[in-house]
């Protein structure tokens, strides 16, 4: 049960395998870029990626060949406009075929839940008049409540194999603090069969203040010290989220062949999240 | 239209003015973020602003480009995990105004934000649903604010992803309100220097006009140096180096 | 929608009347008991009461006839032994009939949140096995996930009409910062149609830590500063919760005469929450 | 039994024994809080203690009074809000032992902490559920602990609280287990110096006796001195006057 404190490489290597339902989440906020990044140079295959919103992380992983599938509720690049990669692969199948579990950020937020209650199902009041149910007929249905006959929307729960965070700090018993903005972090990290937290620095105490958001270390199964390891997202305390990086990576991933010249230059050519940071000018 | 403002700017002065003080509004990116906070700083000073990321109660000094910039978490009453943003307040029923907008929008008010093309096979992958669906279903009163032109203003959607009924639609040329009996949107407002036959022109379906057609006033010098003080505050504030600081730049 | 700052005697006036649902929620920490007291002052009757644990507070209430129906799932003294008021309503119907709807704490959350969630009825697997759904079928019932085909236990969202909770501080914008433990506090409050709040100090401001528990000021309807609010249970960082009082209070309410003997000296005898406390010397 | 050590003591020594380092408990009040405590004083430091109130991995250096002291808030690793002890823990899975106490037990480990009595006219009202249900259903392992007398180790329960299957119940006397057919309690360990005549006569059903009767060793002068020293301490604690500060002793 205790917490194993590693290098990122080998907490990829241990816990995300081939075929995986993995949910990296953060919501603008402490997005695990740099575990997604290493997912992307240990070169897995065939995972089901799940994330309320993909952002520049899965657009990276999908562009490069890791997902099978996908599932989220809001695809785009915040404040810029459109994922190309994520738009290549379902318009055009690149670099291969995508399938996709698409869902509103309600419905998300419900199918988490349930995953992090245990329990195979959740309920909004939501979906109604859409065309989102004729499109995902599989994973959106109806239940009635037995108490005032109103019929109501129920989406299956959501666990991950893994689900992977980045925060601000853990203690050396694994204990994670995580400050500011959390979407469904903990939703996701409680819905994980396994959860991996990467942190931009492990301490001897956390000092939480009381009623704050902390992971205790026995439910984390390994932890990685990675810093800037949210970058180009941000770590509340520590880093900004980098806007420039959000608007040039519409020009760098609007062609196959620049996108892939960027990821071979500053991902799979460097050794880790340091050599990235270096790689694109984001060090001091 | 007058040079002293831009078709936007208008778009977002006239948004903003819908907005009454003390009124509970959930805020999305981009426009609707501008005209919230731009009504907060004039004449809406106890507007309470929620972004879906999980901040009640935001009072940023600049423009978020993400729904979850720092800034909102640091100036926010209260930060909380997302899921009770869309259980606790919004299901709930606390949220008194949303904002949404669209790749394409009928004559009902229900929007595609999903797909151009076919579900299965789109010509054009849109980002989808975000918050929409139960925005537009929830709060009690909903706006929808997009540019119009006949491409976006269309007779019939591509994929629906929120069901309409707004009570507004604030477009860079006037607004549109739903006729009371056949819920139909019509123009009902335009703004100064703007033509019937402009609007007819850059909407998809036959758009009929309100007996009563009203002019919506121009930006009043106060409306406009508040929206593009707080608009150079944001560019300011965007452009700014992001580096980290890595202990001894040694190896992770 | 702005917060109101008033005496509690006018907030009780005001805001609880005759044949209401009412919850005073506060798990063990932060129990509203000067609320529970000025309802009892103001002789209201009919009250639907609803709390996990009943505590002293309900025994109290129930004792002096505020209430025609109690929802809970704990009825006991915490760690000491039974409420003898609330079991002399059940056993015998004194002062007056009392109808219950009985729960588990784990389904009394689930019917919180469901209220709190804007959702009729909320689903847990649980009261398997138990005797509870035959005692209480109008609200215990089952849904079957449309996924999984498993049967689960379906209970009805719980929105009082009123919910009242006692915190260390409100700012003058009437936000509200509670500290510690707060069981149900947080889904009770986004339940209620209506919250008031009783704090120990009104202050400049809360200072509250990022991801603290904040409820914003327009969602409390009125809030009174009541120092010792919470005596004999407790507030985190100003007093501890009064041990003795609760071994004392075994005795005081075994018997209908000391009971109402001590309920007419230290509660109907006092006009305030501080002339209580100096009533039972709970005061320096 | 010797004269060293209570019937009491000897019962949460032997509930405390059963815990193994690191796993997670869900703790009640009273003799499981003591024996938790204990244990995780003794030979098992990384138990992990949640109380139902909201407190997780807590330490306290005295026993609770009410499963929501201050004490358990302030030593605790987190503080939640109580419906994620019951679905994010518990329902999840992520507990893998629970206490329980009760009124009434059977031979099948089944509970009743609601009435003595008929439901709806109860000769004695007792507490309820509380968390009992969903721990007893939920919890990997559940253990029973419960003074023994055949008042309350009956053949037939007033009302089913909690439907059984503990893995033990650790009684004032020695300790019954499930049989792997029958799952009927069986009497499988005594305590030093007490008669299996003595057990049977403090059971409602005729107690059934394992082949291989165990003899539980008594209490280490170490779990004695820990377990006496956490109720000394508690005692101390407990008896301290709570008094309030009032504010000029102003009328509020």
């Amino acid at each position: 049960m205790s917490t194993q404190v590693m290098p990122l490489r080998d907490v990829i290597a241990r816990h995300v395998q081939d075929g995986m339902t993995v949910a990296l989440e953060g919501f603008t906020h402490l997005i695990p870029f740099a575990a997604g990044h290493e997912i992307i140079r240990q070169r897995r295959r065939d995972l089901t990626l799940v994330r309320m919103t993909p952002d520049l992380i899965y657009d990276q992983m999908i562009g490069m060949g890791c997902a099978k599938a996908l599932t989220f509720s809001w695809g785009g690049n915040p404040g810029v406009g459109s994922l190309h990669r994520l738009r290549d692969a379902i318009e055009h199948a690149w670099p291969h075929a995508l399938a996709i579990d698409e869902h509103s950020h309600a419905g998300m937020a419900v199918r988490y839940s349930a995953g992090a209650s245990g329990l195979p199902f959740g309920v909004l009041r939501g979906y109604t008049g859409t065309d989102l149910p004729a499109a995902n007929p599989a994973r959106i249905s109806q239940v009635t409540c037995p108490f005032t006959g109103e019929v109501l929307t129920a989406l299956p729960a959501i666990t991950p194999d893994v689900t992977v965070l980045h925060a601000q700090a853990a203690d050396r018993e694994g204990n994670v603090l995580l400050r500011g903005i959390v979407g469904a972090s903990r939703e996701a990290a409680m819905a994980a069969r396994t959860l991996v937290v990467t942190v931009e620095r492990i301490v001897d105490s956390i000092d939480a203040p009381m009623n704050a958001f902390v992971i205790p270390g026995w439910q984390v199964a390994a932890i990685a010290e990675v810093p800037g390891g949210a970058y180009p997202s941000y770590a509340l305390g520590h880093y900004a989220r980098d806007n420039a990086f959000y608007l040039a990576w519409d020009e760098i991933a609007r062609s196959r062949d620049t996108f892939l010249a960027w990821m071979e230059r500053h991902v799979l050519g460097t050794a880790d999240h340091a050599g990235f940071l270096r790689s694109v000018g984001a060090t001091e | 239209m007058s040079a002293d403002y831009t078709p936007d700017e208008m778009m977002t002065i006239a948004a903003s003015r819908r907005l009454k003080n003390g009124a509970v509004c959930f805020v999305g990116i981009g426009l609707p973020s501008a005209a919230c906070n731009l009504a907060r700083l004039t004449h809406a000073p106890d507007l309470v602003l929620i972004y879906e990321s999980g901040t009640v109660g935001t009072r940023p000094n600049v423009l978020p480009l993400s729904i979850g910039d720092g800034e909102l978490a640091e100036t926010a009453r209260s930060v909380i995990p997302l899921p009770e943003i869309f259980t606790h307040y919004l299901q709930r029923g606390r949220v008194d105004v949303g904002f949404l907008g669209a790749a394409q929008v009928d004559r009902f008010g229900n929007l595609n934000s999903t797909v151009i093309g076919e579900y299965a096979h789109p010509a054009v992958r849109l980002p989808g649903s975000g918050g929409a669906p139960e925005i537009a279903s929830q709060a009690r009163e909903v706006f929808v604010v997009m540019k119009q032109s006949a491409r976006t203003f269309v007779p019939k959607l591509d994929f629906t992803t929120s069901a309409g009924r707004p009570s507004a639609i604030i477009t860079d040329l006037g607004v549109l309100e739903p006729e009371v009996t056949t819920r139909e949107m019509v123009l009902v407002a335009l703004y100064e220097g703007v033509a019937v036959e402009q609007v007819r022109a850059a909407c998809g379906w036959p758009l009929r006009v309100a007996a009563a057609l009203a002019t919506i006033a121009p930006p009043t010098a106060d409306e406009l140096l508040v929206l593009r003080d707080l608009h150079a505050r944001t560019t300011r504030a965007h452009a700014a180096r992001v580096r980290i600081t890595l202990p001894n730049q040694g190896v992770t």
